[in-house]
């Protein structure tokens, strides 16, 4: 074996900017909307009992049923953190049912890196989660990117817990 | 290259018995397998001998009045033979295979726990073990109400004696369970000193071993401990066979595991009678084409040597303390006086799993998570877990620094 | 040759996928291999699976994050799902993995057993089980208390319906435990009507599959049971791996067996919390390789086709059946309508392990003493023991006329 | 394969003959001493769990320590009944002792095929027993010609069960 010598940055992990787009690294390091919220109306805690994330997340129901609010703490990889940031914007606004659904389409994208079944009406918030695609080239890390939605549902449904296993 | 190393233990040579080490793997890169302390890879001989018990000498065993049963039989009981010696067991009969360590553990909970230990007896556990040997004595506690004690780990990742002595201070302890080696901080704990304690307070040893007999020669007379538990593969042998060493007189004394064939002496529907130690331990047919792997697995550490193979390791952590210290932003997790060549630790500026995900591209393979030790995670503040790097025989120092390299890189990456 | 077997089934080229078979035995004899139902001899293509996985993507399960560990886990889970395409599993997290079926019988004697039935409900077995079917329930009564009950067997070695009936008839029976095909009678149960019978009286079923599974296609579905356990060496995989299939709801209920890792949510020194299953009763590293092995052979016999199997089998049984009537003293055991291919016997001349003895130096390797079923052959009045001769897919016709001259040579030889 | 024709006699097992000699033919077929002893003094039972191999053996001690009479029941393979056989006959006039020495000599004999440290004094006693030798070259038979001796030991100790495994 030949190591290749020195520190500097030969650009070991550049293909992996598929995976840690700028966007999830971003709201890997700076999560939105991770914080408590005191007025939610539901809550659910996620787990990932293999790498040991975990997420609390909060949910806020206006009373017209639509997302008031959505916020999220805890612990995790960049990818589960990104996931849950960029969930809980996406999220604001919806109606629980629309919310499941969003879920559903994008654990499709995050699974197969494409979406075939996508309606038009959620072109806009499929592009925000886009990023995440590149998740389905790591089958390991799917979880990941699919933790926090497994927990809104677990949250919209009343359940409290979810698994990702 | 490897120039520190004696020149007896030539890993360049060793290397090429492992014929995984020499598959390319993604984008053209070799291996550099650095998870052993999960399981290690299994070298030809290994593999030959399996395939030879397949090809020309399979049959079950203890059961058959023919040449090939005969043949079968003696392999299993060569492959027993092997391994008694390879630990210096008194007695053949001191050896029971199970499917692995974490069976020989829970058989242990099980059979001498259950069926010899007394209700009001407590059991020691320390910090820093695997869940292998931690939730056999919680389901032994919540099954029959033995108490759990918890030996304290200080922030070196080093046992607290002092904790052990005061938890066996009162006298009600039968059992202490300890890891010879810590599969997450390297840790080697002190086991004379253990046996020696527990033993004048009255409490028994077991050993889980499943990390140090693979990195060190292990000798349970001169240890002194009552049971020592390890696992095939993670001493490059198969999957699928474990080994439980126990001392005869506690064999005798324990009611069998499992029920079924080869573990009964007679049966009737009424009442069975059991077979001697070990065949009362090991009920059905057994691992037999594993039995012959870890037999080649044993011989071909040993036709190594063990000593050589532990020389070996204490270059790569020495090796590898030095190196990964000027990572910049890493914390090592256990910095243990003794230790073997397993290394957990933090990087500031990426979460373990994302960090294992970029060194798998770069050919690393390293773990990431708690690596079935929870609660020592816990201990020192990491629940989100760790990356670990584990070392066997075939580690080179070329590999470590590979490592250290991709590491700092890596924390450049999340920056 | 073999003129009556199907076109398709070709006995002859199935025989040169066995390695062993072709190997040349003491004196250059060719080995006639009749102890299958013993274990099975194991295809190339088994052999194969393993050493792959050995070579080229070997790691521990479902603790890295990396490639190799990835194509390690799948390869884990398809074996897991390709045992569920088997038996028709409705679920793939109803196969659980265990070492043998003797650990299959086990695990359910002690969680389901003690831990879901009610103490007051018996167990009713039958007289042809196999001890791995006998002793587990034994040690549930002489543990817990529930009875345990046997099932009649008829002298044609065909279990008695009528007795089974009165068994069920108070509705304290909490479970039916029973062979789906004996080891020693070859006879095969009605295993539907016995689960209409149990469900109609509110009794669950365990079926012992470790014959049947290898001789005919099992549809736990359409059977409708409860349990179904078989093991891998049977069924031309390797040893050191078997199956416990249990509907969902059960395992569900069940409290987990072994602890360990890879069992658990989450461990604190306080409390721990199970995995879904089949996680649940999976604890330590599971015999990785052998699920390989056991997914080449299961998709071998696949190939073949299992009513292809089924078919040659009865080949060898109606001949096996005339041949052996024309041996002068020989007395067989067992004359069930519906049988597979195994034929134990009695020889009025010789002791079985004589007959071995002597069969084995003209090739032929047999099995003498009581197969694990002691009480069954006390039923008979044969406490001596049997000698078996079992059939396996590359069994052929001629072999078995060479098993019906040999007999009548021994006869002559102690007369 | 070809299976060879016919049903006659082709000296198949012709080279057991050094196994199964004349004489151990003989006394499985018609074992010597085949009773219950009722003026027993010492008794013990043997088993081979493995193959269901069971002996009763019955010794008579006289007064001055001698074996007045053995004798023994039980089924077994034609090695270990011409064995218990053999035994019987064998250790009647003896000491304790000397049947005990006798029984270690034995079963060195049964399983190395050989004797070197026979002594002259037992010279008579193992051209008797010599017959047995054979099973040597069967390692998973060696333990059928020895039950009896085993069964004997217990017997003389008082141990009351043997088990060959
Ligand atoms: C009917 C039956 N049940 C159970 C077993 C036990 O199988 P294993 O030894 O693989 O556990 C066997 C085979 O020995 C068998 O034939
Ligand atoms: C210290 C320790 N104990 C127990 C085990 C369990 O070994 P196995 O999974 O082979 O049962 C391991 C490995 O996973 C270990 O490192």
């Amino acid at each position: 074996m030949t190591p290749s010598t020195g520190g500097q940055t030969t650009g070991l992990f550049d293909d992996l900017r598929d995976l840690y787009q700028e966007v999830i690294l971003d709201h890997g390091r700076k999560p939105r909307n991770f914080r408590r919220l005191e007025d939610a109306t539901a809550t659910a805690r996620g787990d990932n009992p293999m790498c040991g994330d975990r997420i609390e997340l909060f949910v806020a129901l206006a009373p017209d049923g639509n997302i008031a609010d959505a916020a999220f703490q805890g612990r995790g990889c960049a990818i589960s953190t990104a996931s849950a940031s960029l969930m809980t914007e996406t999220v604001k606004g919806k109606t629980a049912a629309q919310a499941k659904a969003l879920g559903a389409t994008f654990r499709e994208l995050a699974m197969t890196g494409t979406c075939p079944d996508c309606g038009a009406e959620l072109a806009d918030e499929m592009e925000r989660l886009a990023p995440l695609s590149g998740v389905h080239e790591f089958p390991s890390r799917v979880k990941c990117a699919t933790l926090a939605w497994h927990t809104l549902n677990a949250a919209l449904d009343g359940t409290k817990e979810a698994s990702s296993e | 290259m490897d120039s520190i190393a004696p020149v007896a233990f030539d890993v360049a040579r060793i290397r090429q018995d492992f014929p995984i080490l020499s598959q390319p793997q993604a984008r053209g890169r070799p291996l550099v397998f650095l998870d052993s302390g999960a399981s290690a890879q299994k070298p030809r001989v290994v593999i030959d001998a399996m395939v030879r018990c397949m090809e020309t000498a399979y049959a079950n065993v203890h059961r058959g009045a023919y040449r090939l049963s005969e043949l079968a039989t003696d392999a299993y009981e060569a492959a027993r033979g092997a391994t008694a010696r390879f630990i210096n067991a008194a007695d053949v009969r001191e050896i029971v295979f199970t499917k692995n360590s974490t069976e020989a553990m829970n058989l242990v909970a099980h059979c001498w726990g259950r069926g010899v230990m007394q209700p009001g007896q407590a059991v020691v556990i320390s910090e820093l073990e695997h869940h292998a040997n931690i939730v056999p004595w919680q389901m032994l506690r919540d099954d029959k109400g033995n108490e759990l004690r918890v030996c304290r780990v200080n922030d070196s990742g080093e046992l607290d004696m002092d904790d052990l002595e005061r938890h066996l201070a009162d006298g009600k302890v039968g059992l202490v369970a300890i890891a010879h080696m810590s599969n997450v901080l390297g840790t080697v704990t002190p086991v004379e000193r253990i046996v020696a304690m527990a033993h004048a307070h009255g409490a028994r040893v077991l050993l889980d071993g499943s990390q140090a007999a693979v990195h060190r020669r292990v000798d349970v007379q001169a240890i002194g401990c009552d049971f020592y538990c390890f696992t095939g593969h993670k001493l490059y042998g198969p999957t699928g066979i474990g080994v439980l060493w126990a001392r005869l007189e506690h064999l005798d004394r324990m009611p069998p595991f499992l029920g079924g064939g080869d573990m009964i002496a007679s049966v009737t529907f009424e009442h069975s009678t059991w077979a001697p130690s070990p065949g009362k331990f090991e009920a059905g047919t057994p691992a037999i084409i594993e039995a012959v792997g870890l037999h080649a697995a044993i011989d071909y550490v040993t036709a190594i040597g063990m000593d050589a193979i532990e020389a070996h390791e204490r270059t790569l952590v020495d090796h590898a303390t030095a190196r990964l210290a000027r990572v910049e932003g890493l914390t090592l997790l256990g910095h243990a006086q003794d230790r073997g060549g397993v290394f957990a630790f933090a990087l500031d500026a990426a979460h373990p799993h994302d960090l294992a995900t970029l060194l798998d591209r770069a050919g690393i393979a390293v773990r990431a998570g708690r690596h079935c030790a929870e609660p020592l995670h816990a201990r020192f503040g990491l629940e989100g877990g760790t990356t670990r790097a584990s070392f066997g025989l075939y580690t080179t120092t070329d590999e470590i620094d590979l490592l250290a390299q991709a590491l700092a890189e890596a924390r450049e990456f999340f920056r």
